[in-house]
């Protein structure tokens, strides 16, 4: 379906920021599915917390565009009974950084409840939600924890990075029979570019080679993937040839993208917005271990988070996520070039 | 609420249907308490004795089309709803014929064919999920309602608070079924709650209430009439507080340091089945041998559970990571 | 309750230092705005205009050694409690001469010489931490009391309910300070409440409670007066509303969609401010110039702070990752 | 101070199991330090869910003994609080399933108070709680989330796998000037040995070597020591000499020791009970990855749970979980022998 969309995308095209695009998406997905609703703290009347659902109340009405009360493990488990019940909800956890209240409900329930039992009830749940630093917003709204979410199996988990994931990623979760969670990175509300008007649903199984190259592999995902382009041109003009994927998919990940990859660069390097330590670029970096260790000429390099929680100052905020002038000289180290 | 309503349905095929649920799900704990000790159930085991009357007399009120959350201790919920009392032994076997494909044990019994929605075993977390099915029956336009068992130790918890608000917010079909058995785990009530009088909660959040003798079996079917009436009719929550009483140990590892025996033999003088066989004896509703026949009927309902989860088969090891996900139609 | 508690404290010193806390909220935050749209403020701003009355009415109320836990919605608190304005100031400059080292910003203004506590940016997260401080006052032997101020948006969390529930069973000092100014973002009192007269909500807990005008300066501290005597003379908690509105956008992002501009004029009629200054005028307890010294002493205060924060040093980069965990001692 | 507890243990030695370390850890901890208090649900009259507090509430009464109703991120929070105001509270989160509804406390609270306070608050708190499969509890009472946790800047994640840890770790956590959370396996309660009447604290810095060997270095902690110790005189019979290295803390891990024996073995096998994707073995494959690749003769192996809800039959749960007989071949399989 990706390569679709891509081909679609020659038709007709449209400016548009990421915002809207995720706002197309929803409207959508309302408009093709009676079961479909969206249910959040301010996705209606305040028109949502970025925005992105500015002008759906209007159109739908407060029965499909629910605002609910501050209540994040009360209505995420809502919408696991109601889609159990065949709906489809999408659930709006404002941000990350609230969802941790909600993980009782998303981890012992949604992601259990097909397995435990034994296959009769499934939760065919969309949960969005803000993730990323990059807006001076501290300690408490700064997390990006979508590779920590990665972890857990029943649920899936995808990272749109692109305007055409925006768009298309939502309809794809919304036909999963499983819960999917998407992280929108808040850098990347403002995104504008073109997009195919019938911009339609995108796969959620494949990584995506965003620039192709030989040198090295520059993995990443979300907010990361247009740092790690700024990188990978910055390389470019070092005659290093950076191969970028974009994993699109943090659960399952595409192992096959990414192994052939790193066997024709035999480098990486992953960029990945997490703490360090349990960071997703270290199951990344694990997975190229075991199934290409032998294709390796270099120590794998990853740029993460530091290990602080974000601090408010916009110089020490910047210094803490990584950035393209930290992914450059990674990227040369594992090429052994400086 | 029209008379029909109040009226406790006395007939003696009624009646006496009662008392055999009361006896199906007492016997079938039995057995799972000497299996256990057998070891051919593992795991956490949290048995109903003493306070059968509340399932009892709630489910059977309810239509075909309603939906059940249940927590942990959901054996007698399970039976009630009409679960096979096989499929359910067979799950605490752990077997394929289990009513979860023996995934999901004791603490997990679930039935898609009578929208049983578990058996679940984190405190509270039932009640969001509860607040969903209901919010997706009027969405759907269905006319169900989604009854939602809990104990009392639940009421402490952020969820409870959640879901009751968002329930009436929201003007949602749910039955909160309350079984106050004075204790959770070891904790008794004063020490979990500030407000003890447990009923008195509802109208925190403007919900209708009713608190209700758990002990009495026609009392609590009288009182769930009212309660589902009320829902149905209103289209709104309401919350049915059961005075109930635990009689065993909270579950098979529990040395119940924190209550006296005297207590619990107080409480054993109330105990739901012999209350309510001495009640259809003093009113002749019921002749001995009768009660002997619908004991015997259990009995061998039980044997032929036993001989069904013994006979039952294992799932391979190969299919250890199955319906993680769903699988794809082929 | 005696007298000397009840009555307002209205020596003519008091009243004008009453209303010189409530300008100091008001234009420090005023000239906040303006710093931000001039980016030397960044992240999340959120302003308290209209709703002086409560921090300026409750807060001089307390002891020095007491506790003070806010949220992100806490310039004013933290400014009448006493932390410096030019280490406010500094602080949402993320300057290291800020009053959390300008690792805070906006939403964490922390001051342990003033015991002020944060500075907290999820909702509903500052009570179980109430709690504790409380907790932790009673079984050191303090006399001191703790008062959480929160918005009526977290009435709705999980969290206010648990919290609520152990201060009372655990007979907790804590003052519960909701300010309910009608709104949670865009969110209003209806949507996120099925029982809208929070003040009831204490009830539910056997905790003691009062509503007061938030807007009435007079009224809040004869009520905080009220509610800190009972506190500390019972050792229990007590829950006071204050009705208030916040006359601005939540936050700089707010396009304001979800109310009419109509309602917010009544309600400026109202505010604290204004309204006080005319009271005292009425009753021939300031003179316009007062005013006018009052006001230049702050505007002077304002001037102060932007200067020693524009002056402040911002921490070198190789400390990033300092205070993530102490410091071992040397 | 490690070594020093194991000096000490040649004293006079008692009998004694892991849930009774842990009991007179915290009887000890309450008698030395009055600032100290027990505090969860069914810690008091109860005796504690897995009998670890039984006969405490007698000892030091209801206040320091206290019983919490259900409410985890109330406790947890009033935990932090408590902290903050010159309390040492143990906050027991019954069992790690359950500290998912405390989660918005631990990392928005307790690992970010010192951080965004500009370092004026810190919260010296320790949070036990029971973690890990094998007692058939199913899918929402058997996570093993300890690697999970370890993720968070801001905590220290501890796994006493040995009666000496279970027993000296919490004085020196309750020393710690910031949250410590520490993770007991259900499994070890009941294991028993000797330990020094006079055992006291430890070191939670230093990982150790509970074998020597000096051909594959398996690397473990918690419950799967014992499995790992297990695997390892398998292998001796073959002649394989395994060095098998017991973390202890998860947070920080401590590089030093687990490089330097890679260094010499040049092979190791990681065994962790999280679910496999995102795992503290992960971290720790990339750990060597980055500072060790040059001395690596093989790809690093890791044996994980399975990415499944833990399931209820025996046979099930024993096949989603680490067990010597998985890590022997996985061990082989890095030294290139079957
Ligand atoms: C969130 C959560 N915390 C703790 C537990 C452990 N636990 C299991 S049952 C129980 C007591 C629950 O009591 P109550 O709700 O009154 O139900 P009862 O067992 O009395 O039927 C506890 C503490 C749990 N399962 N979930
Ligand atoms: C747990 C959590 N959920 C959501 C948010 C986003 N948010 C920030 S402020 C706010 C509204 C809170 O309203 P209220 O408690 O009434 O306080 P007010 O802003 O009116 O002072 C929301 C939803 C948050 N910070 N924390
Ligand atoms: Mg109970
Ligand atoms: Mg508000």
């Amino acid at each position: 379906m990706h390569a679709m969309a891509q081909a679609t995308s020659e038709s007709k095209a449209i400016e548009i920021t990421y915002r809207e695009a995720v706002r197309e998406a929803i409207r959508d997905a309302l408009k093709r599915d009676v079961r479909v609703f969206l249910m959040g703290e301010d996705v209606g009347r305040y028109g949502g917390c970025y925005a992105v659902s500015k002008g759906l109340l209007a159109e739908f009405g407060p029965e499909r565009i629910r605002d609910t009360p501050l209540s994040e493990s009360g209505f995420t488990g809502a919408g696991i009974g109601a889609a159990m019940a065949g709906m489809r909800p999408i659930v709006e956890l404002m941000t990350v950084n609230f969802s941790l209240l909600a993980l009782d409900q998303i981890l012992n329930t949604a992601a259990t409840v097909r397995h435990m039992s034994g296959n009769q009830f499934g939760v065919p749940l969309v949960i969005r939600m803000a993730t990323g630093a990059g807006r001076q917003l501290a300690a408490q709204h700064s997390h990006s924890l979508e590779g920590w979410y990665a972890h857990i199996p029943g649920i899936k988990v995808l990272a749109p990075a692109t305007l055409e994931d925006a768009r298309g990623m939502l309809w794809t979760a919304l036909e999963d029979p499983d819960p999917v969670l998407i992280f929108e990175n808040i850098m990347l509300y403002g995104l504008t570019g073109k997009l195919a008007a019938d911009a339609g649903p995108v796969d959620i199984e494949k990584a995506a080679v965003r620039r192709p190259g030989r040198d090295i592999s520059l993995i990443t995902y979300g907010g990361s993937l247009w740092k790690t382009l700024e990188a990978a041109t910055a390389l470019a003009a070092e005659a290093i040839e950076a191969e970028v994927i974009d994993l699109r998919s943090l659960r399952p990940l595409d192992d096959a993208t990414i192994i052939a990859s790193v066997a024709k660069t035999r480098r990486a390097v992953i960029v990945d917005e997490g703490w360090r330590s349990g960071s997703l670029a270290a199951e990344i970096c694990t997975r190229i271990v075991e199934q290409a260790f032998w294709e390796l000429d270099a120590p794998i390099g990853r740029v993460c988070s530091e290990e602080v929680p974000i601090p408010y100052p916009r110089h020490l905020e910047n210094a803490a996520i990584p950035q393209a002038p930290k992914i450059v000289p990674s990227a040369k180290a594992a090429l052994a070039r400086s | 609420m029209s008379e029909a309503i109040e009226k406790p349905r006395l007939s003696r095929e009624h009646v006496l249907d009662l008392l055999k649920q009361m006896i199906r799900i007492r016997r079938f704990e039995d057995k799972c308490a000497e299996l256990y000790t057998q070891e051919k159930i593992r795991g956490f085991l949290h048995l109903y004795d003493g306070e059968e009357a509340v399932a009892v007399g709630v489910i059977p009120v309810l239509e075909k089309h309603d939906r059940v959350v249940a927590t942990y201790r959901e054996h007698g919920h399970a039976l009630v709803r009409g679960v096979p009392m096989g499929a359910c032994l067979a799950e605490m076997y752990g077997k394929r014929e289990g009513c979860s494909r023996g995934r999901g044990g004791s603490m997990h019994l679930f039935d898609r064919a009578t929208n049983f929605h578990g058996g679940n075993a984190i405190v509270g977390g039932g009640l969001p999920l509860a607040v969903g099915l209901a919010l997706a029956g009027r969405m759907r336009g269905e006319d169900n309602i989604t009854a939602c068992f809990f104990g009392e130790g639940a009421v402490a918890e952020g969820e409870f608070h959640e879901s009751l608000n968002l329930a009436v917010l929201w003007s949602l079909p749910v039955l909160f079924v309350c079984e106050n058995n004075l204790y959770a785990m070891g904790t008794a009530l004063s020490i979990s709650e500030s407000e003890t009088d447990i009923q008195r909660k509802a109208a925190c959040y403007r919900m209708e209430s009713e608190a209700v003798d758990g002990m009495d079996i026609i009392a609590v079917e009288a009182a769930a009439r009212r309660a589902v009436h009320a829902v149905r009719q209103s289209k709104k929550p309401y919350f049915l507080e059961c005075r109930t009483y635990r009689l065993r140990p909270h579950s098979m590892f529990d040395a119940q340091l924190y209550r006296d025996k005297a207590e619990i033999e107080v409480w054993r003088q109330k105990e739901p089945i012999v209350r309510f066989r001495a009640w259809l004896e003093q009113n002749n509703m019921i002749h001995p041998e009768e009660f002997e026949r619908i004991d015997a009927e259990v009995i061998a309902e039980v044997d032929a559970a036993v001989t069904f989860a013994e006979a039952g088969t294992l799932e391979p090891i190969e299919q250890l990571t199955r319906f993680t996900y769903a699988e794809k139609a082929t």
